[in-house]
């Protein structure tokens, strides 16, 4: 067995240096690696090129490196929570990129399967599709979108072992296991660490091959965005 | 009269078929879901990463790490299951998820939608969107007629960047109801008590009529 | 709840005919659909392309409708523990299509997905690369390979829903899952069959949104083809 | 004397790095296993969906949905998992799997490699292979020096339809370890009593020989 686990998140972010590209885990606040968000908001490193599904909310979440300034460019798909990321992008302080969400986790997808590119129909005939090849298949045309790597991906799980296997819980799922494929270095943060063994293999989410550390994380906060119920 | 947005949303339950997959975007669309008619069976798609969402959670039992494309709190059926984006994706683009419902700012009469940018005000991002429109085998779009400022949201052509193009083929608005053929805009239903005249006036495309427009039943 | 449910073989395979185009989920022997193969290789359904990692052994999984005559294409990457397979293919009875098997499982995913093509290292420089657009990326030579799907996709799982959802066992899983995903019809029969709602549905390996029809298999036979043991 | 296949293996197992994973091929490649030096963590991986494999199931203990790509049974060790193909080879693709071993019919100077195919006698197919030598970082190739009929299998070009063009880095057979220069093979070793002349005399290929050629230590 290859052992991932680090002691603690400076062994974790070792190596973390400014102008790297980095991949977060989550769907809104949902799955975030908040341990390593935070760690890296006290940290002296800018320049970044975040790339994540959303953009954190301001206090909280990628909200915190953005206020910071910390990320020189963003690569997204839906920003709409945070309004001083809106507020840096209209200003033009931030760069943004903003991909069509299927396309953005197939090409996470694809930088970890070694796949270089692919064809969608998704953002045909849109900005997205600026300066990217279109080609007709089965009639209908689909654009070429390269895959995406990263530096460092940072992901978040429910469960992890020391081999790096990793288990989800509900819809925190969402883009972690396609971050941590296509990561150089792929970091999880999770809340219940395990002895290699303990986890069923038929129910492993991702594989440890492609986890390089694996850390226990702490207090999550887990904050909810639209806190939704109904009456009993 | 024109319609609320429940009655948008319980106009557009009707389209719903019997065993399909649906996906429903925020909003309106989101009303949807309160409104199936009986014996139709549906599971809902969030392309978060669920399928089989069920109605929001009782006070004091929301998961965090259980939400919606809209990140709001969930509960999912039996049968529910919980996957990753790209797998989400999968579902959406290889046209497993027979019907969306989406919100818009503008569509044309070539079924063109827009609904992400406004350039140099409001930049939130397509989100899953532009996967959607580019997929879907059905789209219906549920909006308000008119813009905050009386604008038609119904034109010849977007003004502002597109997120699909080609792809609506339904909208259901306050005003009325109204189908994407190749010739443009039908109008094929009114609410009630709002005239064909009225709905015109309301309307900067050109709307094909023909014959005796019926009022919707709500 | 959408309920897939059928009750009997016949229903689970309405609408097969001959000249149709199947996949077939399975590994060597291991985690094949046995009840449809067997129900197949008694119809009078012929002309078939089949799309199967493997071609079964002579007198167990697709080796019995090879026998039968019934397969007038095969669309594999390993064939070689057929003699029957390797006397058709050589005397020229059988067209045979052999795929790189990472291809192959990635052409299966992306018919599933909605991608029509995508660039791979495999096979570039080689027979496979025929015919194929060549691309560099990363200053190294990629080939463009096309999606597969199929009208059905007969696939096999450990355990199974009326939902349609799937888990499989062991190394039983490898083609199922993407050929699932591939079938315009896809059948699935499994070993357990439980109501919605009792399977874990962090746990599910195949959603049910791509099952159309799951049917409770029985009398498993599960060859081995080589077994392989250590001594106490 | 010429190694046996047991000791083919044995010298490829010092080829392994710690903390690496590993995909043996069939045949020599899986005796590999067998050898592995202390102090060396090798996770191994079939690309039929198991990673972290274990030695072969006691007697009676044999399960058929667990095998590994050479159809055998086998066991799990703790933090193995299993996964689909698409998976699977998106971990050989991907370049997350380090060191592939494998058998050949045929390796030229170049690096290619012949292993799928004898056209109008033999086609097996070429299973994972092609996938494998197409991505591995490191690909060691495990054979005799010479085919049945006496023939060399180490070529100054492949006579029989290529795996894969430029990507074997070394050959360890029965006689020889030879390493893949921009120059063509380069011997590096010989088996223990056999000489530089009985090796070259067994080798279509030129051979790049500089000073003593030392003995393989088994």
């Amino acid at each position: 067995m290859i052992n991932k686990f680090v002691e603690n998140i400076e062994l974790a972010l070792d190596g973390v240096k400014s102008n790297m590209t980095f991949m977060f885990g989550g769907f809104g606040l949902s799955g975030i690696p908040e341990n390593i968000i935070k760690e890296l908001s006290n940290r002296e490193v800018d320049g970044l090129t975040c790339i994540s599904n959303n953009a954190g909310v301001d206090e909280f979440g990628l909200g915190l490196l953005l206020k910071r300034k910390q990320i020189k460019k963003m690569i997204s798909s839906y920003v709409g929570e945070n309004a001083e990321f809106e507020r840096q992008m209209l200003s033009g302080e931030l760069e943004v990129d903003l991909i069509p969400q299927g396309t953005l986790a197939e090409r996470c997808r694809a930088g970890g399967a070694g796949i270089p590119a692919f064809y969608t129909p998704a953002g045909y005939g849109t900005e997205v599709a600026k300066d990217k090849e279109v080609r007709i298949f089965n009639g209908k045309p689909h654009i070429l979108e390269n895959s995406l790597v990263a530096d460092f991906a940072f992901v978040k799980a429910w469960k992890g072992d020391t081999a790096g296997n990793l288990i989800y819980k509900g819809t925190a799922r969402n883009f972690n296991p396609l971050m941590a494929m296509a990561g150089k270095i792929t970091v999880a943060e999770v809340e219940e660490l395990y002895p290699a063994g303990e986890l069923d293999p038929n129910h492993i989410h991702t594989p440890g091959i492609f986890v390089q550390r694996i850390m226990q994380g702490e207090n999550y906060e887990k904050r909810i965005e639209q806190r939704t119920t109904r009456k009993r | 009269m024109a319609l609320d947005k429940n009655q948008i949303a319980k106009r557009i339950a009707q389209e719903l078929e019997h065993n399909t997959y649906v996906n429903l975007g925020i909003g309106i669309p989101t009303l949807v879901a309160n409104y199936i008619p009986e014996g139709i069976d549906i599971e809902f798609q969030s392309e978060n990463g669920v399928l089989g969402m069920g109605p929001f959670p009782f006070e004091g039992e929301e998961d965090p790490d259980l939400i919606n494309a809209g990140k709001q709190t969930i509960t999912t059926l039996d049968g529910a299951v919980l996957f990753d984006s790209a797998i989400s994706f999968a579902m959406i683009r290889g046209q497993h998820v027979q019907l969306t419902v989406l919100g818009a700012m503008e569509v044309s009469e070539k079924g063109d939608i827009a609904n992400w940018k406004i350039p140099g005000k409001m930049v939130k991002g397509m989100g899953g969107a532009m996967d959607l429109v580019a997929s879907a085998q059905n789209i219906i779009v549920a909006m308000m007629h008119t813009n905050r400022l009386g604008d038609s949201k119904i034109l010849k052509k977007c003004n502002l960047p597109i997120t699909g193009k080609n792809c609506v083929k339904k909208v259901v608005t306050n005003l009325a109801v109204l189908e994407i053929t190749e010739d443009g805009f039908k109008l094929s239903e009114r609410a009630p008590g709002v005239s064909v005249s009225e709905i015109i006036a309301a309307t900067a495309a050109n709307l094909i009529i023909t014959g005796e427009v019926p009022e919707m039943i709500i």
